[in-house]
C-alpha cells in the first residue's frame, strides 16, 4: 500500500532523498513489525529505539533537525533508558510471557488490519493527497524559529507544560516510593 | 515528497502500535506501544507542518513561519510522552512489587 | 556541480578517517599516559621496559588483548553481548563529528574547513550521542546475565542520565552568551570575545564535574567500582570486546577534553595574542591552531588522570545528592544569574 | 571514659554533619590535589631491579653458599649437623670416604658425596651456619633466582659449591660476598 502511485508527481525522480525515505519508512515498519513481535522486552525495547531512530531520520530528511536531536535525546536518550531501566530491575525477561490464547492474538491482528484498511481506504483520496511536504530544504524546522515562536506565542502553555512535568516528578516519586 | 507517503506509512505504525496493544500483556510492552503510536503521530505533524509551509510560502514568500505550530506540537507531545513514561512506569514498578507479574491479565480483580 | 559533489564527499571522508585514527592514537597513548601519570603520582616510574620510556607499551597491550582467548558465556545472550562493546565505541567516537579542530586549511585552490559538520544543532548532537552512550554499558551489563555487571550497568546508567541534567543546564549559560549552538559560531564568539571560562566558571566547574561523570572516570566510576562489583558491568567480557569498551572510555576522556577546550577555552584560539596580525601563511596557521586544541584537550585528559589517582570513589548516595542537590540548583543558579545580567545589560 | 587512653596519639573523630560548602567537596578535593601533584615532581622510590640492586644489609641471609679452602678444597664432612639444625628439613646429604689421591679436592677424610637443600623449604635462618663446625656452609647476600618447577628450587652439591680460589680466584671473591671478606 506504500507503492507511490502510478499516476506519480512528474518532478518524482530517484534520488538520495528518495531512496533515503524508502529505506528508514522500509527501516520503521520492519522495527515495529519486530517491537511487538519480539518474545523478549528487551529485544522490543532495542527495536523500538531503531524504530525512533528511523523517525528521526524522517525529522532529518524534512529538515527538522530540532526535533530530530529532541527525539533521540528524549525518546532514545531518556524515556527508552527508562523502559531498559525497568525491565532489568525486574528482570523479566527470565520469565517470558505464558503462551496465550492464538484466536485472540489472531483478533489482535485482524483489528488491527481492519483499522489500517478503513483508515487507508478513507485516506487514498484526500484532497490534500497531491501535495507535496518540503524535503531538504526550509528553516521552519531550525531552533532559531522554533525557539522565537515557543517563546511568544506559546509561553503559556511551555510554563504550563513545566508544570506538568514537576507534577509528574513528584507523582512519580510518590507512586513509586516504598511506603 | 508526496505527502501521501508520510499519511501511509504514519498509519502503518500507528495502526502497529494498536496491534500491539491488543496482541500483548505485558503492560510494558503495552506502554511502549502506545509509545510508538505517538510517536506515529508526531511524524505526521511535522510532515504536516512541512507541507503547509511549502503551500504558505509559495503563495506568499513573507511568509517565513508558516507551519512552525505543527513542529511545536510536536514538542509538546513529546513532553507530555516523557511525563507519562516517569509516572506510568512507576506504577507497573508498584504493580510489580505488589503483585510480580506485569502481566495486564492479573489486573481485572480488584482486590489483592 | 556533480564533481563538486564528490570532491566534498570524498574530503568529508577523508577527515572522519583522519579524525577516527586520531582519536585511536590518541586513546592509545591516553592509557600509557594513564599508567605513566598513576606512577608519577604515586612515586614510581610506571612502565618503561617496551621501548625508549616504554613508549612501544600500548602496542604490547593491545596486542595482548588482540591474542587473549575470547569467550563468550553460555548463559549470555550472544548478540547483545557483541552489540554492548560496539555501541560504547561507535557512541564514542560519533561525538567528534561536530567539532571545528581548527580553522579551514587551504588546499588546491579552495578552503577546506577541518570540521565534519557543521550542523545547526552542533552541542544538542552532542548532547544525543553522549545520552546514546549509556546503551553501551546497559546492554553489555544485562547480556553478560551477571548479576554484578547488572548491578554495575543500572548504577552506571542512572548515574549517566542524572549528571546529564546538570551538564545541559551549566551550558545554557555559556549559551545564552553564545547566541547560538553551532560549535564553530562558539568557538568563533571566543575568538572575538575572550573566552567563555571568564564568564562562566560555575558552567565550567559543573561541566567540567559532569564530563567526569559521563566518561565513567572516578571519582565516578559507580559502573566499574573494583573493589565492591568485581570488575563492573564488563566482568564477563575479555579480549578485544573488553579493550573496545576500554578504548571507549579513553575516545570518551579525549573528546570531552576537546568539547571542553571548544566550550570554555577558546578552542584553536592562542591566549593573550592576536594571531591574525602575524601574517603567517593559512595552512600553518590552521596548523598551529589544531596543535592548540590539541594541547588544551591533553591538559584535561591530564586532568582527568590527576583527579583518579588523588580521589576515592563517591558511594552512590553521596554522587546522587551531590548531583541532584548540589549541582542541578547550581546550575539552575548560574543559568538565571547569566540571564539576569544579560538582560540587564543589553537595557 | 570506658576505655583507657593509652596514648595521646588518638585523634577524636569529627562527626559534625557537613556543612553546605564543604558537602560540595570542593575544597578538599584541591587540597587532595596539590598534595598529589606534588608528589608527581617528587624523586621516584623505584630502583630498576635486574640493572640497579639495592645494597644488602650486613646480616642479610640468602642463599647457602658451600665453602672451600684456600687451595680449592672442600670444607664440609658430610657431618650432618645442619641437617639436624635445619627446622624446615630442607638439607639431605649422603657422606662418602675420601679415596687417595682425592685429596686436593675434599680437605679431610670424609666428604659429602651429595648435598641438596630444598629452597623451597629453606627458610633462611642461618641455623646451619650456625651448627657448622667446620665453616662449611654459610648464607651469601644473594637469593633464588626463579625457576619454572619445583625441581629447580632443589640445589644440588655444583649449585652450592663456591667457585675454585685457585682455578677462579674472582668468582671466589665475588661469591664469597663482604661480610666473609671482613672477618
Amino acid at each position: 500500500m506504500l507503492r507511490p502511485p502510478k499516476r506519480a508527481n512528474s518532478r518524482f525522480t530517484m534520488n538520495i532523498t528518495h531512496i533515503l525515505f524508502w529505506f528508514l519508512s522500509v527501516l520503521a515498519l520492519f522495527s515495529a513489525l519486530m517491537v511487538i513481535t519480539s518474545r523478549n522486552p528487551i529485544y522490543s525495547v532495542l527495536w523500538l529505539i531503531v524504530t525512533f531512530f528511523s523517525i528521526s531520520g524522517h525529522y532529518i530528511l524534512l529538515n527538522a533537525q530540532f526535533l530530530a536531536i529532541v527525539n533521540i535525546i528524549v525518546y532514545a536518550g531518556a524515556i527508552m533508558v527508562l523502559f531498559l531501566f525497568v525491565i532489568m530491575l525486574m528482570n523479566l525477561s527470565k520469565t517470558a510471557e505464558p503462551k496465550k490464547n492464538r484466536w485472540l492474538k489472531l483478533a489482535g491482528g485482524l483489528a488491527g488490519g481492519c483499522l489500517l484498511l478503513v483508515l487507508v481506504a478513507a485516506l487514498r483520496n484526500t484532497e490534500i493527497k497531491g501535495q507535496l511536504a518540503q524535503v531538504n530544504e526550509g528553516d521552519i524546522g531550525l531552533i532559531k524559529n522554533l525557539g522565537k515562536e515557543l517563546f511568544s506565542t506559546y509561553v503559556v502553555p511551555f510554563e504550563i507544560s513545566s508544570i506538568l512535568f514537576l507534577s509528574a516528578m513528584v507523582g512519580a516519586v510518590v507512586i513509586g516510593k516504598k511506603e | 515528497m508526496p505527502i501521501n507517503y508520510y499519511i501511509f506509512l504514519s498509519l502503518a505504525l500507528f495502526c502497529i502500535g494498536i496491534v500491539g496493544v491488543l496482541t500483548r500483556r505485558n503492560a510494558i510492552i503495552i506502554f511502549m506501544c502506545v509509545e510508538l503510536m505517538l510517536n506515529a503521530v508526531n511524524l505526521l505533524l511535522v510532515a504536516f507542518s512541512k507541507m503547509h509551509h511549502l503551500a504558505k510560502i509559495t503563495a506568499d514568500a513573507t511568509a517565513v513561519t508558516a507551519g512552525t505550530d505543527g513542529q511545536l506540537f510536536v514538542f509538546f507531545i513529546m513532553v507530555v510522552a516523557a511525563a507519562e513514561v516517569s509516572v506510568g512506569l512507576a506504577i507497573i514498578v508498584m504493580m510489580y512489587r505488589n503483585i510480580h507479574s506485569v502481566d495486564v491479565n492479573f489486573l481485572n480483580r480488584l482486590k489483592h | 556541480m556533480l564533481l563538486g559533489i564528490f570532491w566534498v564527499i570524498v574530503e568529508k571522508f577523508l577527515l572522519v578517517g583522519l579524525i577516527i585514527s586520531l582519536s585511536m592514537v590518541v586513546a592509545m597513548y591516553a592509557t600509557y599516559a594513564e599508567r605513566k601519570v598513576a606512577a608519577f603520582l604515586q612515586d614510581r616510574i610506571g612502565p618503561n621496559r617496551a621501548g625508549i620510556f616504554g613508549l612501544l607499551q600500548p602496542l604490547a597491550d593491545g596486542g595482548k588483548l588482540f591474542f587473549k582467548e575470547e569467550i563468550i558465556p553460555l548463559t549470555s545472550s550472544k548478540f547483545l553481548f557483541i552489540l554492548g562493546p560496539c555501541l560504547s565505541m561507535i557512541t564514542a567516537l560519533l561525538t567528534s563529528a561536530v567539532i571545528p579542530w581548527s580553522t579551514p586549511l587551504h588546499l588546491f585552490g579552495q578552503d577546506v574547513p577541518l570540521q565534519v559538520a557543521d550542523i545547526n544543532i552542533g552541542i544538542l548532537y552532542i548532547f544525543g550521542v553522549v545520552s546514546l552512550g549509556v546503551y553501551g554499558i546497559m546492554i553489555g551489563g544485562w547480556a553478560s546475565n551477571n548479576k554484578f555487571s547488572l548491578l554495575a550497568a543500572v548504577r552506571g546508567a542512572s548515574q549517566m542520565v542524572s549528571y546529564e541534567l546538570p551538564m545541559g543546564l551549566a551550558l545554557l549559560g555559556l549559551l545564552l552568551f553564545s547566541g547560538d549552538l553551532r560549535m564553530s559560531v562558539i568557538v568563533q564568539n571566543q575568538v572575538e570575545h575572550g573566552w567563555h571560562i571568564i564568564y562562566q566558571p560555575l558552567g565550567f566547574l559543573i561541566f567540567f564535574v559532569c564530563a567526569l561523570a559521563e566518561c565513567n572516570r572516578t571519582p565516578f566510576d559507580m559502573a566499574e567500582a573494583e573493589n565492591e562489583l568485581n570488575f563492573g558491568y564488563h566482568q564477563e567480557y575479555s579480549s578485544m570486546k573488553l579493550g573496545f569498551y576500554l578504548f571507549a572510555e579513553y575516545i570518551n576522556m579525549f573528546i570531552s577534553g576537546i568539547v571542553m577546550s571548544c566550550l570554555f577555552f577558546g578552542g584553536y584560539d592562542i591566549p593573550f595574542v592576536h594571531e591574525a596580525t602575524w601574517g603567517l601563511p593559512q595552512n600553518v596557521m590552521a596548523i598551529v591552531g589544531f596543535c592548540v586544541l590539541m594541547g588544551k584537550a591533553f591538559f584535561f585528559v591530564f586532568v582527568f588522570m590527576w583527579i583518579r589517582w588523588t580521589i576515592p570513589r563517591f558511594r552512590y548516595d553521596q554522587l546522587m545528592n551531590l548531583g541532584w542537590k548540589k549541582l542541578v540548583p547550581l546550575a539552575l543558579i548560574n543559568m538565571v544569574v547569566t540571564a539576569a545580567v544579560i538582560l540587564w545589560l543589553k537595557k | 571514659m570506658a576505655i583507657m587512653q593509652l596514648t595521646n596519639r588518638a585523634k577524636p573523630v569529627d562527626r559534625k554533619p557537613m556543612t553546605w560548602l564543604e558537602s560540595i567537596y570542593l575544597w578538599n578535593i584541591a587540597k587532595g590535589m596539590l598534595i598529589t601533584i606534588k608528589h608527581f615532581f617528587k624523586k621516584k622510590a623505584t630502583i630498576q631491579y635486574p640493572e640497579q640492586t639495592r645494597t644488602f644489609s650486613q646480616v642479610f641471609r640468602g642463599l647457602q653458599v658451600l665453602n672451600r679452602d684456600e687451595e680449592g678444597r672442600e670444607n664440609c664432612t658430610a657431618c650432618g649437623l645442619c641437617a639436624v639444625a635445619c627446622p624446615a628439613e630442607a638439607i639431605t646429604m649422603e657422606a662418602a670416604e675420601r679415596q687417595p689421591g682425592e685429596e686436593h679436592l675434599y680437605r679431610e677424610e670424609k666428604y659429602a658425596a651429595k648435598y641438596e637443600i630444598n629452597m623451597l623449604r629453606c627458610i633462611f635462618c642461618g641455623y646451619c651456619e650456625e651448627a657448622c663446625p667446620k665453616d662449611a656452609i654459610y648464607l651469601s647476600q644473594t637469593f633464588a633466582p626463579a625457576n619454572y618447577g619445583r625441581q629447580g628450587f632443589i640445589y644440588k652439591k655444583e649449585d652450592l659449591l663456591i667457585p675454585d680460589p685457585v682455578k677462579d680466584p674472582e668468582g671466589y671473591k665475588k661469591a664469597l660476598g663482604e661480610k666473609r671478606v671482613k672477618k
